[in-house]
């Protein structure tokens, strides 16, 4: 059942050797070395639960990405503060969003980053992921929240994973 | 050695019986015969030592504890009976021989009388009260075995059961009786016992164990109000009547107050006991029996009325009456056994016992006829037979008691008139079945002589009669005199063994018993219509209604009880817990100790607030379950917090994973249940509950307040300080949990597995039809697996591994620890069961269970294998 | 493990201590297995019965379950910690292994008749081990102490608002041990859990009620004994007529049962409520009686257990109801077996159950107790006495005409299992004498209790055998 | 903190009580679910209350007391380990009797939830 | 002044925690109470950083994780129930 | 410590804060479940990120070096809230949660 000395997921086991370095107090001798033999193992027990890749194309714009969507989020959270708190009632809308990404992936970060964002939440994507249904908090019109998605989020994921 | 061996041989000759019963009916017979003749060859040297007055003593150790030992003990008393049942067995078994019929399972028979026959030898043998008392119980059970022989009659296993219950329970009060005197006297040895017969009249608990010692005897004796048992075991095979009911089983009773003579009697209390027990049973039997059509329930009753003659002279207090009694013991059993087996012979030749149907007999079988005229006439107390004698001696005695004024006349009237209705109901067996016209209707016509040697018997016990009625000084005198003698401690008073003593005042109650009872049967027809108009009662069916009617009442009051409801179990559970602790905690009160109460932070108020709420929230909304469900996941996370609160972390994640864990188990089962529970309670049983959860939950209170309050050191010093050094790490609790209380632990893991085996084991006969919808008419959603979720559980398992990697390897320094990590790793393979189904995980996994719930099993494992991996290390 | 126990007996029979100190940290600190008369008299007794319920198991009633061995040893191994440990939270931990074990034995064979039995048997259990844990921690918030030994020292020392304290707990406990023992009032799950569950299991159970017994025996005359001041003999004064009032349930429960194994098992509650009566009244004698009458009850009560599974399985449709039916295969065997077990259950002379009865009632001063504990115990004797002849006559004499739809022959290992178990009982009149020397030196040695004391004194050190073997 | 303390752990057995009453077995779970949490809190105030004395070795300058904690580690995983078995055979009761009645009783089962039924 | 900060901030969180439990007993909704007892996992970290921080130890670091590794699961879990039933198949 | 730490931890500690208390009141008074959802998934999630940064910086600053174990934790709510929003909303739309009036558009069937 072990692949000698193959990594199945790289990426993965990056992932799992640097989140080590941080769970351990301190990078050590030690914390490196276990953290090869985790970065090793685990990958190869939990192979079968998340075979295929995640289909990068361009995986350097990721950070980009983050780093964007977090901004979003802390600037736009004011927004949503300012509307629980205001007196005035809120015109909320389900949105339909036609999707143009097509790797689940995709599909997902976009959907968790429509959720995080201020105003907005997927409460489901169709069965044939072509559409998003999105939840505003307060919405003035279908059409502008939909741009704003596609051209902040959407487009960026588009490139990195097409 | 030879008295044990007495006892012993015939127990012996149980167990050697059915290995004979290859040989044929007649190898047992004679197998069987072997151990009375030896015993009688064994009991004949000692004699001499007899006759002058001596006892011979066996006794070896036993159980000193109890005062129980292997005591065996002869003396003219013993003998006497020891005699009687070896002899009358003897000749039983002889007669058994050509009473069974071919197809009877005579291995049973002969084990099981020879059982009963070394039981009885132990009870009259018996050196030792206690000895003597589990003797007394095996006749009791030997006897049930033996009266129920046809065990396919329902008769007979009704009468067998009614004669166990009554001996029995007899045997019970005596055993009572028996521990009392040995608890006077100090010592259960029979020398002892009858040497401190004083000591015992004057102790104040004389009244009492003479009164349990007593209902022993008069249960086994057949006595009045408990002689009704007797009749009806004369559903067993004859032979077994014979036995039983002339020499042995009944006798026991009087053999006991013959026994215990010189240590309870002579008081007024045994004076009034036992002779109105006696007189009323005389009195009572003898009338019975006259009005039994049943040749054997004319004889049983008139048994009664024999032992309750005996029982009279017994109680009576002087020394003659108790020699009458002894003779009488003799005769009695000689002319009864002789007439229950001649009544077997009859029964034997025409088919039945019914005395309406029997007549003429005379002209079938005059030997037979013969001998049982004999034994009848010694029974009616014929001059010149056995039975007279004792019954003079019972006349002489009965004018003898100085009872105050008019009171002086009632023993010989009554002596009297039971003589004429003995004297009837000997005829009425003379009369009745061999002359009175011609057999009616008998199933076996005409009926013949028996074979020559199932005679036999019958004429060596007629011959003695005769023997005894004609020459009893010569035939019976010294073993009278010397059982006489044991029974009265040596002081055997002046009497004389004489056929005629002249014509004086028994004589004449003798003529008039005679001539009265001639006339009595004579007149029977007028005697039959009077008798007729009072209900015959068949004790054995009231007995048995009674029987019945208890069970009845036990089981309808068990089921009552024990009426299947849990809810009734736990209340009272509960109940019982407040009610043994009631009391401490209300003198504890509402007790602060000596610590006093800390200051509240208001997050914690709060959180405890929070806590309360949910908790009480998740009973008053029980009935909606998911909603409880909810509200106890929040109890579950504020306990977490609490302990986190509290300095403890290893608790509080070891509490979260296993409230998460818990509460998806709780809902894998609510997919099959109900999702809402109905109202069935009534509001009074509500209320109850609330009342009785409000004082636990006070209870719980109380203590918790005062044991938080009060100083406190405790052993846990000593592992802060040797964790380190002693246990190899920094995080105490984990240390105790492997080092110091690692046993625990084991144990722990152990509930753990064995819980695993048994939902798997229980889950692989369970079939639960899934709901077709939720419960408000939904069906269910037809995504089962969705993308976002499909999505985020890929990396969880990774992640999730190596977190419990980091957990159990930190666990014996830092907080965490085996149960954590393997909880953890058992939460993210939950995740992947919810988010991509049983099947696609399970193809993953190298473990394969069958079904859902399984998954519980698994989860525990993996948490179990965890704790073991960090458990191992100690 | 019978040869094992056997060793620990004769070991333990001279009267002193031995401990096995896990971990080699020394008492009160670590956890101790503690090995005196009673411990080892309750190992040879589970021992026994374990032995021929497995030999019985193994002659078909283990089918169709592969974990009932495994199970089966686990309930074992719980007895033995129980019966051996000298710890206050061990003894919790023991009773929970064994009791997972019995929920597991209890659901073997499948079957609807025994879910919900099952399911009151573990819900109350379950509450009995919180209460269990409720006690231990009052006793441990006020002595700071969980080894028995310990506690025996710091009991005595308690003194003010942590009497009632102790107090509480003390009589939580006593609820829990209990409940285990199926004392009135909490008796009522016991019946039909025994009478449905399968026979070995059933057997097996017949210790279980003993080992409520056991933790009364074991913890109380040494932790709430005479010496323990204002707290001694704490609940005794509640048990005796609990127990005779037990008695009293058991006996009208066996009257009016419907089948033999429903018998049987009140026949369980009679034994209770006869062993906890001389034990509350806290003489030598009384608890030496009691010890005695137990070695008897659980051999003869398992046996009778096993014979009422054999006429089940020989009776056809009728099973083992007290009704009429056609006779029966190997009618003579199984019921010369069940008298044997009746007489001595019931307490009849000769068998066992009698002599166990003589020394209850001989053990009783004389005085009110005496009175009521001899009534009780004889006119109980005496209900017994007919509902076993009730019982045995109807199921075994009563034979309607009809035919036993043959029904499969018992085979061997069922047979001499069952009949060894039942017969043991002879046995131990044989061995009367030295056994009731036994279990007198046992009682003494519990009722004194500066001995188990001493355990805190003794160095530990690595004993030459393990004490706790987990194979039969 | 001590007579909050009291208060809460009596809520628990109270509630747990209760439900332990109930008729199904549903609840009875949930009831023995809260008193074995409030038993397990009270096992672990038999230490008393501590604020930041953790007891691993060198992280505080006293401690609290480690002992209890231990016990109820193992109490909680025993208790879980027994809930398991009891939510599983209560399966077995419902599938056997067709209903969750703590008695098995063949009733008819309960009507589902309505809005208006709470 | 991080005192102070940090006693308002406890405050902020209990308040957001007491009005997680109203929205958890008024519903109506089944997925309102999820919801409310998903936050209140949520606001558990926050009290569990807070409380770390108050006593100046990181020993509570794991209990944090952990809630919200734990509260997570059991949000999925109950979400799932309520769509299909049965939360494994 | 830094006055600079100082002030960013306490900076932190209440925009933490205020953010959770937000959220809560979001969830407690906004008027349908489909708009309380988004205080919980947003609000609470950069608040109580907010407060484990506080811990990070200050935990950092007082001793041990740095330990960034709040941040994996943050990084998981920020995954993991989305999801969870996505589940309760389809959860809700199952069980058919009414909407409050003015809402434009509607959610599906399921
Ligand atoms: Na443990
Ligand atoms: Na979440």
């Amino acid at each position: 059942m072990f692949d000698r000395l193959s990594f199945p997921q790289p990426w993965l086991s990056w992932v799992l050797f640097l989140t080590w370095q941080i769970l351990s107090d301190g990078v050590s001798g030690g914390s490196v070395v276990l953290g090869l033999i985790l970065a090793w193992l685990i990958p190869q027990l939990t192979h079968g639960f998340w075979p295929e890749r995640p289909g990068f194309v361009k995986p350097w714009r990721m950070p980009a990405y983050i780093l964007r969507v977090l901004k979003d989020i802390v600037v736009a959270s004011f927004s949503v503060a300012w509307l629980i708190l205001s007196p005035r009632s809120p015109r909320p809308a389900f949105i339909s969003y036609p999707l143009k990404l097509e790797h689940p992936l995709a599909i997902s970060i976009l959907a968790s980053t429509i959720s995080l964002t201020p105003g907005t939440v997927s409460a489901d994507i169709s069965d044939d992921n072509k559409t998003l249904l999105i939840h505003a908090l307060d919405a003035t019109s279908d059409q502008e929240v939909i741009d704003a998605i596609h051209n902040s989020y959407e487009k960026p994921l588009m490139e990195m994973f097409q | 050695m030879s008295l044990p061996l007495v006892v012993l041989l015939p127990f012996l000759g149980a167990i050697a019986a059915p290995l004979f019963a290859q040989g044929g009916r007649t190898a047992i017979a004679i197998a069987s015969s072997v151990p009375a003749l030896i015993a009688l060859a064994a009991l004949f040297p000692h004699w001499s030592v007899l006759a002058a007055g001596g006892t011979v003593l066996h006794s070896y150790e036993w159980l000193p504890a109890l005062g129980l030992s292997f005591s065996f003990r002869l003396d003219g008393l013993a003998l006497l009976f020891a005699l009687l049942i070896l002899v009358i067995g003897l000749l039983v078994i002889l007669y058994s021989h050509y009473y069974l019929k071919a197809h009877e399972n005579v291995a049973k028979f002969y084990s099981l009388l020879l059982c009963f026959k070394g039981s009885m030898l132990g009870i009259v043998l018996s050196g030792n009260l206690l000895l003597m008392l589990i003797f007394w119980e095996l006749t009791s059970l030997t006897s049930f075995l033996l009266i129920s022989f046809w065990t396919h009659k329902q008769d007979a296993r009704r009468g067998a059961r009614m004669a166990l219950a009554i001996t029995g329970g007899g045997g019970l009060a005596l055993l009572a009786g028996i521990l009392l005197i040995g608890n006077i006297v100090g010592s259960f040895e029979l020398d002892d016992v009858l040497a401190a017969g004083d000591q015992i009249k004057a102790h104040a608990m004389y009244p009492v164990a003479l009164t349990l010692v007593l209902l022993g005897a008069f249960t086994k004796s057949a006595q009045f109000p408990f002689h009704f048992w007797l009749p009806h075991a004369m559903q067993a095979p004859t032979p077994i009547s014979a036995y039983l009911h002339s020499a042995t089983m009944v006798k026991a009773g009087i053999f006991l107050m013959a026994r215990l003579y010189p240590a309870l009697a002579g008081t007024e209390q045994w004076f009034y006991m036992v002779s109105f027990t006696g007189m009323a049973t005389l009195l009572l039997g003898a009338y019975i029996a006259m009005f039994k059509h049943d040749l054997k329930g004319l004889l049983a009753y008139s048994t009664v009325s024999h032992l309750g003659l005996i029982t009279l002279l017994l109680g009576m207090g002087t020394q003659l009456a108790a020699v009458a009694a002894i003779f009488h013991v003799i005769n009695h059993a000689t002319f009864k056994a002789s007439l229950f087996m001649a009544a077997g012979i009859i029964d034997h030749e025409t088919g039945t016992r019914d005395m309406r149907r029997i007549n003429g007999l005379w002209r079938y079988m005059p030997h037979t006829a013969t001998l049982a005229m004999v034994a009848a006439a010694s029974m009616g107390g014929v001059p010149l037979l056995n039975g007279f004698l004792s019954k003079e001696m019972f006349f002489a005695e009965s004018l003898q008691l100085n009872l105050p004024g008019l009171w002086a006349w009632v023993p010989p009237i009554i002596a009297t008139l039971a003589g004429i209705f003995a004297v009837a109901y000997s005829a009425r067996f003379i009369h009745d079945v061999f002359f009175n016209g011609k057999p009616v209707d008998l199933p076996k016509f005409p009926p013949h002589e028996p074979p020559r040697y199932m005679k036999i018997p019958v004429e060596i016990l007629v011959f003695a009669c005769i023997m005894v009625g004609v020459f009893p000084t010569i035939s019976v005198g010294p073993l009278l005199y010397s059982a006489a003698s044991a029974t009265l401690g040596g002081n055997v008073p002046d009497y004389e063994l004489a056929v005629i003593h002249g014509f004086n005042l028994p004589l004449l109650m003798s003529f008039m018993a005679f001539f009265g009872g001639l006339l009595m049967y004579s007149q029977r027809q007028r005697f039959f219509d009077f008798h007729a108009r009072f209900k015959e009662i068949d004790e054995k069916a009231v007995f048995e209604a009674l029987v019945s009617k208890f069970v009845n009442l036990a089981n309808r009051f068990t089921g009552w009880l024990e009426n299947g409801s849990l809810q009734r179990y736990a209340m009272l559970l509960v109940v019982s817990v407040i009610a043994v602790t009631v009391i401490p905690l209300i003198n504890n009160g509402f007790y602060i100790g000596e610590n006093g109460l800390s200051a509240i932070d208001w997050p914690t108020g709060i959180a405890a607030g929070v806590l309360m709420v949910s908790a009480l929230a998740t009973a008053v909304w029980h009935r909606e379950r998911f909603y409880a469900l909810v509200l106890l996941s929040v109890v579950g996370l504020v306990v977490a917090l609490t302990f986190a609160r509290f300095s403890a972390p290893d608790l509080a994640m070891t509490q979260l994973s296993v409230e998460v864990v818990t509460i998806v188990l709780l809902m894998l089962a609510l997919y099959y249940m109900p999702s809402w529970t109905p109202m069935e309670s009534s509001k009074t049983q509500r209320i109850r509950d609330i009342l009785i959860a409000l004082v636990a939950g006070t209870g719980m209170t109380v203590i918790t307040l005062a044991m938080l309050t009060q100083p406190f050191s405790s052993i846990s010093a000593f592992f802060l300080e040797n964790s380190k050094p002693g246990g190899g790490g920094t995080n105490v609790v984990n240390v105790i949990l492997v080092d110091f209380r690692g046993f625990d632990t084991l144990g722990e893991i152990t509930v753990l597995a064995i819980a695993s085996l048994g939902i798997y084991a229980m889950l692989k006969n369970t079939a639960l039809t899934p709901p077709p919808g939720d419960g408000l008419g939904h069906a269910w959603t037809r995504d089962h697996y969705p993308l976002m979720l499909k999505q985020i559980a890929r990396p969880m398992l990774p992640l999730a591994l190596m977190v419990s990697a980091y957990i159990f390897l930190r666990g014996h320094n830092q907080p965490g620890g085996g149960f954590i990590a393997g909880l953890i790793t058992s939460v993210a393979l939950i995740l992947q069961y919810i988010a991509s189904g049983m099947i696609w995980t399970q193809d993953r996994i190298p473990f394969r269970y069958h079904n859902v719930i399984g998954l519980g099993l698994l989860f525990a494992t993996i948490a179990g294998a965890g704790s073991l991996a960090s458990a191992t290390p100690s | 493990m019978l040869v094992s126990a056997i060793v620990l007996l004769v070991l333990a029979s001279d009267g002193s201590y031995r401990i096995y100190a896990f971990g080699n940290w020394q008492p009160p600190f670590g956890i101790v297995l503690v090995l005196d008369r009673l411990a080892a008299l309750m190992l040879v007794l589970t021992a026994v019965l374990g032995l021929f319920c497995h030999i019985y198991a193994s002659g078909g009633a283990d089918k169709g379950n592969r974990q009932f061995h495994t199970l089966f040893l686990f309930q074992l191994t719980g007895l033995n910690i129980a019966f051996l440990t000298g710890d206050l939270f061990n003894l919790f931990v023991a009773f929970e292994v064994l009791l997972i074990a019995s929920y597991g034995l209890l659901m073997h064979g499948g079957g609807t008749a025994r879910t919900v039995p099952g399911l009151h048997y573990v819900t109350l259990n379950l509450v009995g081990s919180a209460l269990f844990l409720i006690g231990i921690g009052i006793i441990y918030s006020v002595t700071g102490t969980l080894n028995m030994a310990d506690l025996a020292v710091k009991i005595p020392q308690v003194t003010g608002n942590n009497l009632n304290l102790v107090k509480a707990g003390g009589m939580m406990l006593l609820v829990v041990f209990g409940l285990k023992a199926a004392i009135l009032p909490l008796c009522f799950w016991l019946p039909k859990a025994y009478a449905r569950a399968t026979a070995p299991v059933a057997a097996l159970f017949a210790v279980m009620t003993k080992v409520g017994i056991y933790a009364i025996v074991r913890v109380f005359p040494l932790i709430f004994g005479e010496g323990a001041g204002e707290l001694a003999n704490l609940g005794m004064d509640w048990l005796f007529p609990l127990a005779l009032i037990t008695l009293g349930m058991g006996v009208i429960g066996a009257l009016g049962a419907d089948s033999l194994k429903t018998l049987v098992a009140w026949q369980v509650i009679i034994s209770v409520g006869t062993l906890l009566a001389p034990i509350a009244l806290g003489s030598v004698a009384g608890l030496s009686a009691a010890l005695f009458y137990l070695v008897s009850t659980t051999w003869t009560v398992a046996g009778l257990f096993l014979v009422s599974e054999l006429v089940t399985s020989q009776r056809g449709l009728a099973g083992d109801s007290i009704v009429t039916a056609p006779k029966m295969r190997h009618r003579t065997f199984l019921s010369v077996l069940f008298l044997i077990g009746a007489v001595a259950a019931g307490g009849l002379p000769p068998l066992s159950g009698f002599f166990g009865k003589l020394m209850i009632l001989q053990s009783v001063e004389p005085g009110v107790e005496m009175a009521w504990l001899w009534g009780v115990l004889l006119v109980g004797s005496f209900l017994t006495l007919i509902a076993y002849s009730r019982a045995g006559s109807i199921v075994f004499w009563w034979n309607v005409d009809g035919h036993q739809e043959t029904p499969e022959p018992m085979n061997n290992r069922v047979s001499i299992s069952t009949g060894i178990l039942t017969c043991l009982t002879m046995l131990i009149v044989v061995l009367a004498g030295p056994i009731s020397d036994y279990t007198r030196a046992t009682a003494e040695q519990l009722h004194d209790n500066r001995g188990y004391i001493n355990i805190l004194q003794t160095p530990v050190h690595v004993p030459q055998s393990p004490l706790v073997e987990e194979s039969n | 903190m001590e007579l909050l303390f009291a208060l809460v752990i009596g809520a628990l057995t109270a509630s747990g009580v209760y439900l332990l009453l109930r008729a199904r077995t549903f609840p009875v779970i949930m009831g023995i679910t809260l008193l074995s949490y409030g038993v397990n809190l009270f096992l672990f105030a038999t230490g008393r209350l501590a604020t930041g004395q953790q007891p691993v070795i060198g992280t505080s300058a006293s401690y609290a007391d480690p002992l209890p904690q231990a016990l109820v580690l193992t109490a909680i995983v025993i208790g879980f380990a027994m809930t398991a078995f009891l939510v599983v055979l209560s399966l077995r009761n419902l599938a056997d009797n067709e209903n969750d009645h703590v008695d098995g009783q063949r009733e008819e089962t309960p009507p589902h939830r309505n809005k208006n039924g709470r | 002044m991080i005192t102070t900060a940090l006693y308002l901030t406890i405050g902020m969180v209990t308040l957001a925690t007491l009005l997680n439990v109203y929205r958890l007993i008024k519903g109506p909704d089944e997925p309102d109470r999820v919801l409310a007892i998903d936050t209140l996992y949520i606001n558990a970290i926050a009290l569990i950083i807070l409380l770390g921080i108050t006593l100046g130890t990181r020993m509570y670091l794991e209990s944090a994780l952990l809630i919200a590794v734990m509260g997570f699961v059991s949000t999925v879990a109950m979400a799932k129930y309520l769509k299909r039933g049965s939360v494994i198949e | 410590m830094s006055l600079f730490a100082e002030y960013a931890i306490s900076a932190l500690l209440l925009f933490g804060g205020g953010f959770t208390l937000v959220g809560a009141i979001g969830l407690a008074r906004l008027p349908d479940f489909y708009t309380r959802l988004h205080g919980p998934t947003k609000a609470t999630t950069v608040g109580v990120g907010a407060i484990m940064f506080s811990s990070v910086i200050y935990f950092s600053s007082v001793d041990q070096g740095i330990d960034f174990s709040e941040v994996l934790i943050t990084v998981f709510l920020f995954m993991t809230a989305p999801v969870s929003a996505n589940m309760l909303a389809k959860a809700a739309m199952h069980i058919g949660v009414e909407t409050v009036k003015d809402t434009e558009g509607g959610p599906w069937h399921q």
